[in-house]
């Protein structure tokens, strides 16, 4: 078999896919993989720079949106539910029309805050609003990460009634300044744990982390439901290894492949056959049938804006 | 002017001299002191000041792989860059000094040049270019004549302002001796730049292991460079790992340093 | 070449005559030519300077003789072999630069070896042959130091000893004294011409010092604007310049316009003639016949003229100036005519003093306008 | 590398004959030209070219060519304002930089001390630690609840923690701190090379110690103070991660911006005019303030 | 201070006396003290060389003078005002350095206008006083050149006058010929001298060359290993020289062991004894009285030896350099005593001749022992 390029992030990422990851997949397949570690925008970087053609990679995961993207310049092809069994029990908000491009990994995120620092803790979204004790406090992503995007947009559903709202989403979150807005998990992670921020959008296996580390943080799991961070997995239409990817997306979806995710990493099982073991159900507050409860999006209609959205912010969040 | 009697208001204005000196070092030191400090941190964050002492993030380092294969491929990329930025500048520099008449200013900007272009619109550059022309970034290449057009310029100053204090009849009494051209460059010419070269070596080298945005566009698919695996790291985890590298890298830079020192002495550093 | 090298080593010598046969040199961007036009023929083992003010050629000349520059015209030629096309290290021609050039970063033994190494030399005779060198400018004590660990001297016997090493065909030297003090140039002086004598090697040595090329020179040619004036035993330069600009750049002289009156049958060893000038009418000699009514300069050297009580000139002594060994005085004479005259301490006149003074004619010499 | 130096003998024509070492020591430069025409100004053509391309949906962009991108980056506001932002940090940056390495570039090559190595290292300094862990040393410092805050405040200085990042003071601590050296360097050359017996003339014409600083030395050092100012406007010009780690969403420079356009956003026309842009006023500024220094150097070759 | 400088201007001199008095200067880490213990007092508007070997104390006593060494014991004094703890900026006085030291970023004229300058001293007079200088050393129309666009003596020139143009008290020049080509440093010696005595300023003059010395200075005072030896007129110096070191420092001279016979009644300005030598008796001045048997040396310059058949010393001539105004010979003497002997060209003799001589006992000076 040939071997295949595969991607993720770094960090504690790039740890689980070397030390469980691969080797379990390469024990199942024998397919040999090279990990191609970076971020997602870097990969369509080069994705872009390479061409339809010949790309770099054969398989690609990426944030949904930016999977749109991609997608919308042609770069992916339906995958074959014959050579990926495993796609047929994936929760169906997760599959992608005629399944070009699968969500196989979700990162649910909700609200953490310092138990230590915080009196009301936060129910929902909207107390983010309400609660005084918040002013100054809060903690989100700069808009160059997905989580400001999907926060955005949730606004704009909550405030305005569609993810079209984005004026009114503007508004309100304007409301919430000054905050602290970070680049990335780990900078929003260290604040919290530092006390310069006590309550932040955040994902909750980065507050799993912290906990085990023990931080005094909580998460919420708020009631008008969760964001995700969803994984999107993509076979390239002139992949170099296309078969290869196929195996690859079906490990990834192996109901317990997932449960292995969820185990180390505090993922939100993808596969309905799935079962999650009770003693995981407090650091996976997500799954089964709350999976209903994450907020979708049209990224179709959102690709066109993200220039101008991103503009806008950069001009009104400061 | 130095003695037994200097007057009053001249000892205090040193003194005044001296202290704002040093405060502008402990300024340089700081972060570094803060970060090697926290590399010694018993507590599971990356946290100041530490919470006790101990050495148990050199172990987890040592036992990363991604970080040591990390660590591995920066060497050999500021190895391999600074080797081919110190041929080309001083072959470059060489040029420019002894042989280039009227173009010499011109030349001079031109090799000056990726040092004046942002280093990032030169990597996406690079990066539409490699790909254009069917290089791609499966292999190191593009990464490493990334790292040489970045380094060329530091090594080119330096080795070129050797130059020009060498004094050029010392060739000619080479040639008069009997030596070939070559063979007076060899072992006339070079011994007597060599400051100039290591100098501009050891910047080349030291540049290289610490770009960031050149590595992040041009890295050749399924590797990393140590800044990448960091910034990559700290994304995701926060644990003092990170400044355990960072206070390994800057005991292995030192020692590059102290060598330096040693065979050429750190007085010759000149820039420009 | 090896065997070469060995056939001099036995012989320890080898003279050469140089020869440059029309030579001229112009540099790009420069308004004149450095060398316009120069022939000059040496003998074997001669001792030869080239003297001349600043910007006359003499350093593009050595140049175009040791390889560093080619001429536009001419040719340069060791005992008849045409060398003006090869490189530098292709002619064995041994230089020393007026800074000295030594490497920096060899000892003063590798500088030595240098030479004897690009020419594949084996190291026993390597060893010998700086041993003897070394000996020779008695720096063997000092073999293993750096230059920068040296005097300027010992550094100037370095650069000489480096370029003597490889027994070279000819031995060339840019104004090697120049960064050396009063005291230390007068011993090198020395050092250098009796070394010659007893190497024996063909020489040509830059100087704009004109005292220096006197005392160390068999031979001396006097160039100015890229041009040979005159080229002639040190003794002919001094006594007898062939043109005002000789006599004016070689030592201090008095130079007296006049006009020929005609030839007189006092003895000597040239014909004296009579020239009408403003001190009255001077005998002076001459060695080319000269026409009565010719306008002619007269050149009287300051030490030829003596004060005598019946002299037939007269003045009023206006300084005087004790240099140790001589006194130098200025004088006003009857026309106007200012003249230098050095004598002895004992021999001295205080200024303000009526002085009377009488030459030979044998020193005075006539330089006649049109050469 | 054989043969370096000079060519062959020249032809053995009688004709006026020079001496053309010029010529066959060309290909020294050819590496370089190579080097910087082949994988520098080549790729630059195409991004200029890319900067005049249209922006496109589902393509990385569209047919035909227009100065819309130029039209945008030079008349929004915004863009203008964090251009001047970018410049203003470079030029709040260098001077700081002169301010605090001139006193130690002058120590440096004064001294004679035994510690003259160590200082060397010291200096050199924050080129040894990464960038980013650099940058993550000064969060830790100038973080809300950082060291200096937590110094300050138990001195009883402060009663709430100074706003010292997420600002543009953070991003020009951070970037005076690495680009120290590269203002120093040059500087200590060029003072060492001022000969000690013209401060010894000065002072026997009347100057005090002030006053031959200020005439003698300092005017004499705008060489090394050209070079440094240049290389480290230049730097701060192009610096990523520092503003990226130290500004959080309050600064921004065109460099953030132009990554932002060109990576996040998938914006390569615009992106491309933005940087081009960027450079552009980084090279005119250089080259005015060569020429507006030129002047000052006047008597030193 | 302007009072005082309008005043100066007016008179247009000033004129003061240095006094240096058991100045003592140990540097750290050096074995033995660059200045072991000097006494020097001069007169107003003198011109005085401190000459010595190199590393004797010189620039060291003259850095002393201006400020930039502070002595460790003694006192330094212009006109009994004691200067010894002022910083170099408020001494007042010029110096010029050997490498002249001119400001490189500064045109001529500013390099003329900084001293002005620093004393606040008015436009006007700054123009008219830096006119009247550049005139005086010839420089007017140099006035805007940066220092790199002159040559050697030119920017010598502008050190001079950079050093003239504050009207200081004192002038202090340190080896300023050394870097200038022989030439040069001629034509520069007549120009300082003559300006020094246009001006009339003390001045103290530092160099290792004993004709410089010679030729310029009113007094000479000869220093070594950081004491002074004698100070005294240049002919003093020359011709009566108190210690064998002097004798052997200033000029060429032949130095004779022998002890003390007896007075003779010669008649001279000074008593003339006999000497015991391995020439054979000799007779030589002193001043002193000497003691029958005492241990003396006697020193005869060159040119005091003639050449005279009937001559009383005889010898044979190993060697005849012509050095242009004169010759000079080495003579071997009976009693392996070498003789150095300098004559015009006319009387030359050649190598191997046979020679007899002869020297006036008024040329023959003795140097006791114990001085
Ligand atoms: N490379 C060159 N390019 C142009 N002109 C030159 C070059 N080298 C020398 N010249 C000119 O040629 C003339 C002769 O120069 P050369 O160096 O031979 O003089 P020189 O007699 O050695 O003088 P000096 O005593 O000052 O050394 C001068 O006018 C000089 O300016
Ligand atoms: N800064 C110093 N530290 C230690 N020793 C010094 C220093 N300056 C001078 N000396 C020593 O003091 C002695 C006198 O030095 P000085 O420079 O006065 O000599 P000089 O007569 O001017 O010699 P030269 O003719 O070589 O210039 C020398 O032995 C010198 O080595
Ligand atoms: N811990 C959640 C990881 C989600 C990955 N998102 C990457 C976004 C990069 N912009
Ligand atoms: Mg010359
Ligand atoms: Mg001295």
């Amino acid at each position: 078999a040939q071997n295949l390029v595969v991607n993720t992030y770094g960090g504690r990422w790039e740890k689980f896919w070397r030390s469980d990851l691969m080797p379990t997949f390469m024990k199942a397949a024998g397919v040999e993989t090279t990990l191609d570690v970076g971020l997602g925008k870097n990969f369509v970087a080069n994705l872009r720079a390479a061409g339809v053609a010949k790309p770099p990679y054969s398989i690609l995961m990426v944030n949904e949106n930016i999977a749109s993207l991609v997608r919308a310049e042609g770069y992916f092809e339906p995958i074959p539910a014959a050579k990926v069994p495993n796609l047929a029990s994936v929760y169906p908000i997760l599959r992608n029309a005629e399944d070009n491009g699968v969500r196989g990994i979700v990162s649910t995120i909700g609200i953490g805050y310092r138990k230590d620092l915080v009196k009301t803790p936060p129910k929902s979204w909207s107390d983010l609003w309400s609660n005084p004790e918040f002013k100054g406090k809060i903690g989100l992503y700069q808009i160059g990460n997905t989580a400001a995007m999907l926060f955005l947009l949730m606004t704009a559903k909550l405030y305005g009634g569609s993810q079209d709202a984005i004026d009114r989403a503007f508004t309100e979150i304007k409301k919430l300044l000054p905050f602290t807005q970070a680049d990335w998990s780990g900078t929003l992670s260290t604040m919290l744990t530092r006390g310069d921020v006590t309550v932040a959008v955040i994902d909750f296996p980065e507050i799993v982390a912290l906990q085990k580390k023990g931080v005094p943080v909580e998460m919420v799991v708020p009631t008008e439901g969760v964001l995700a961070f969803e994984q999107s997995f993509n076979v390239l239409k002139n992949a170099p290894a296309k078969e290869e990817a196929y195996k690859y997306l079906d490990f990834i979806l192996r109901p317990d492949v997932q449960e292995m995710m969820a185990k180390e990493f505090f993922t939100s099982p993808t596969n309905t056959r799935s079962k999650l073991p009770s003693d995981l159900a407090k650091d996976v507050p997500v799954s089964g049938d709350r999976m209903k409860s994450i907020f979708q999006f049209d990224w179709a209609k959102v690709n066109p804006q993200v220039a101008a959205i991103t503009d806008r912010w950069n001009r009104e969040m400061k | 002017m130095r003695t037994k009697r200097k007057p009053l208001a001249t000892r205090v204005a040193d003194a005044v001299g001296l202290a704002y000196v040093g405060a502008v070092y402990v300024f340089l030191l700081l972060p570094i002191a803060v970060i090697v400090l926290m590399s010694l941190n018993a507590g599971e964050f990356l946290t100041f000041p530490p919470q006790g002492i101990s050495l148990r993030w050199f172990g987890a380092l040592f036992a990363n792989e991604a970080f040591m294969r990390a660590i591995g491929t920066s060497l050999q990329v500021a190895a391999i860059a600074t080797v081919c930025s110190t041929v080309i500048g001083v072959a470059g520099a060489l040029y420019v000094v002894r042989h280039a008449t009227r173009l010499r200013e011109g030349l001079r900007m031109l090799l000056m040049l990726p040092l004046m272009l942002p280093e990032i619109l030169t990597a996406i550059a690079l990066l539409f270019f490699l790909y254009a022309s069917g290089v791609g970034t499966r292999t190191m290449f593009g990464l490493l004549v990334g790292h040489v057009l970045v380094t060329l310029p530091y090594v080119f100053t330096n080795v070129a302002s050797s130059l020009y204090n060498q004094d050029g009849s010392l060739e000619q009494a080479a040639r008069s001796l009997g030596a070939s051209p070559w063979r007076a460059f060899v072992r006339v010419t070079l011994p007597l730049i060599k400051p100039g070269i290591i100098t501009g070596a050891l910047f080349a080298f030291v540049i290289s292991f610490d770009l960031f945005n050149m590595s992040l566009l041009l890295k050749g698919i399924g590797m990393t460079t140590l800044p990448l695996q960091l910034f990559d790291y700290l994304r995701w985890d926060f644990d003092p790992t990170a400044a355990a590298v960072s206070t390994v890298s800057i005991v292995v830079t030192l020692v590059a340093v102290v060598w330096v020192d040693r065979t050429v002495g750190l007085r010759s550093l000149r820039f420009g | 070449m090896s065997e070469a090298t060995h056939a001099r080593a036995a012989t320890g010598r080898r003279t050469t005559r140089v020869s440059l046969d029309g030579l001229r040199k112009h540099f790009d961007n420069a308004p004149a030519p450095a060398i316009a036009h120069l022939d000059l023929q040496t003998e074997e083992g001669e001792f030869i300077s080239l003297l001349g003010p600043s910007g006359c050629g003499k350093t593009t000349t050595l140049r175009c003789v040791a390889g560093f520059e080619f001429p536009d015209e001419g040719r340069v030629r060791l005992n008849d072999e045409d060398i003006t096309d090869l490189p530098p290290e292709k002619r064995d021609i041994g230089m020393v630069f007026q800074n000295y050039a030594l490497f920096p970063h060899l000892t003063v033994w590798r500088n030595l070896a240098f030479g004897l190494e690009m020419r594949g030399i084996g190291k026993a005779e390597c060893r010998r042959r700086i041993d003897d060198v070394l000996a020779m400018v008695q720096l063997t004590a000092l073999a293993e130091r750096y230059p920068r660990q040296l005097s300027g001297g010992q550094q100037q016997r370095v650069a000489l000893a480096r370029a003597l090493v490889i027994e070279p065909r000819l031995l060339l030297l840019d104004e090697p004294l120049a960064n050396l003090d009063a005291v230390l140039r007068e011993d090198m002086r020395v050092f250098i011409r009796e070394l010659q004598k007893r190497v024996g090697i063909t020489t040509l040595y830059v100087t704009h010092d004109q005292s220096e090329a006197m005392v160390m020179s068999d031979r001396v040619a006097v160039m100015l604007g890229g041009k040979l004036l005159q080229f002639d035993v040190p003794e002919a330069i001094y006594m007898r310049p062939r043109s005002v600009e000789v006599a004016r750049f070689i030592g201090r002289s008095n130079l007296i316009e006049g006009s020929v009156e005609g030839l007189t049958d006092e003895p000597g060893p040239y014909p004296t003639y009579r020239v009408s000038t403003a001190l009255g009418s001077v005998p002076a000699s001459h060695d080319q016949p000269l026409a009565t009514g010719q306008p002619v300069h007269v050149t009287i050297r300051p030490e030829a003229i003596r004060f005598r009580n019946d002299g037939p000139y007269a003045g009023r002594v206006q300084s005087a100036y004790f240099l140790g060994s001589t006194v130098e005085h200025t004088v006003q004479c009857a026309g106007g005519q200012g003249l230098l005259v050095q004598t002895s301490p004992g021999r001295r006149l205080d200024a303000g003093a009526q002085a009377a003074f009488a030459f030979d004619p044998g020193h005075a010499w006539i330089i006649s306008a049109a050469p | 590398m054989s043969a370096v130096m000079t060519a062959e003998a020249p032809p053995r024509s009688s004709a006026r004959r020079k001496a053309r070492p010029g010529r066959g020591a060309f290909w020294l430069i050819a590496p370089a030209l190579v080097l910087i025409g082949v994988f520098l100004v080549l790729p630059y053509l195409n991004i200029i070219a890319m900067s005049l391309r249209p922006t496109a949906a589902g393509a990385p962009y569209g047919a035909g060519f227009t100065l819309a991108n130029y039209a945008h980056a030079l008349g929004d506001g915004y863009i203008l304002g964090v251009l001047a932002d970018t410049l203003v940090l470079g030029a709040t940056t260098v001077p700081i930089c002169l301010l605090l390495g001139y006193p130690v570039a002058y120590h440096l090559a004064r001294s004679r001390s035994r510690w003259g190595s160590l200082l060397y290292v010291l200096v050199l300094s924050p080129l040894l630690v990464g960038v980013v862990v650099r940058s993550f040393g000064w969060l830790i410092l100038l973080s809300g609840n950082g060291v200096i805050n937590r110094v300050l405040i138990d001195l009883g200085l402060v009663e709430t923690g100074l706003q010292l990042m997420n600002n543009r003071l953070g991003v020009t601590i951070a970037l005076v701190h690495v680009f120290l050296p590269f203002m120093i360097l040059p500087l200590v050359g060029v003072i060492q090379s001022i000969d000690p017996t013209l401060e010894q003339a000065a002072r026997s014409l009347g100057a005090s110690r002030l006053k031959v600083f200020w005439r003698l030395v300092l005017p004499m050092s705008w060489p090394g103070i050209q070079a440094g100012t240049v290389l480290v406007f230049v730097l701060t010009l192009s610096a990523y991660v520092t503003p990226v780690m130290l500004g959080g969403a309050q600064v921004k420079t065109m460099s953030v911006l132009v990554v932002q356009n060109l990576i996040d956003n998938f914006q390569w026309p615009a992106g491309a005019a933005q940087a081009l842009v960027l450079s552009a006023c980084g090279m005119v500024a250089v080259w005015v303030y060569a020429r507006l220094t030129g002047r000052f150097m006047k008597g030193l070759q």
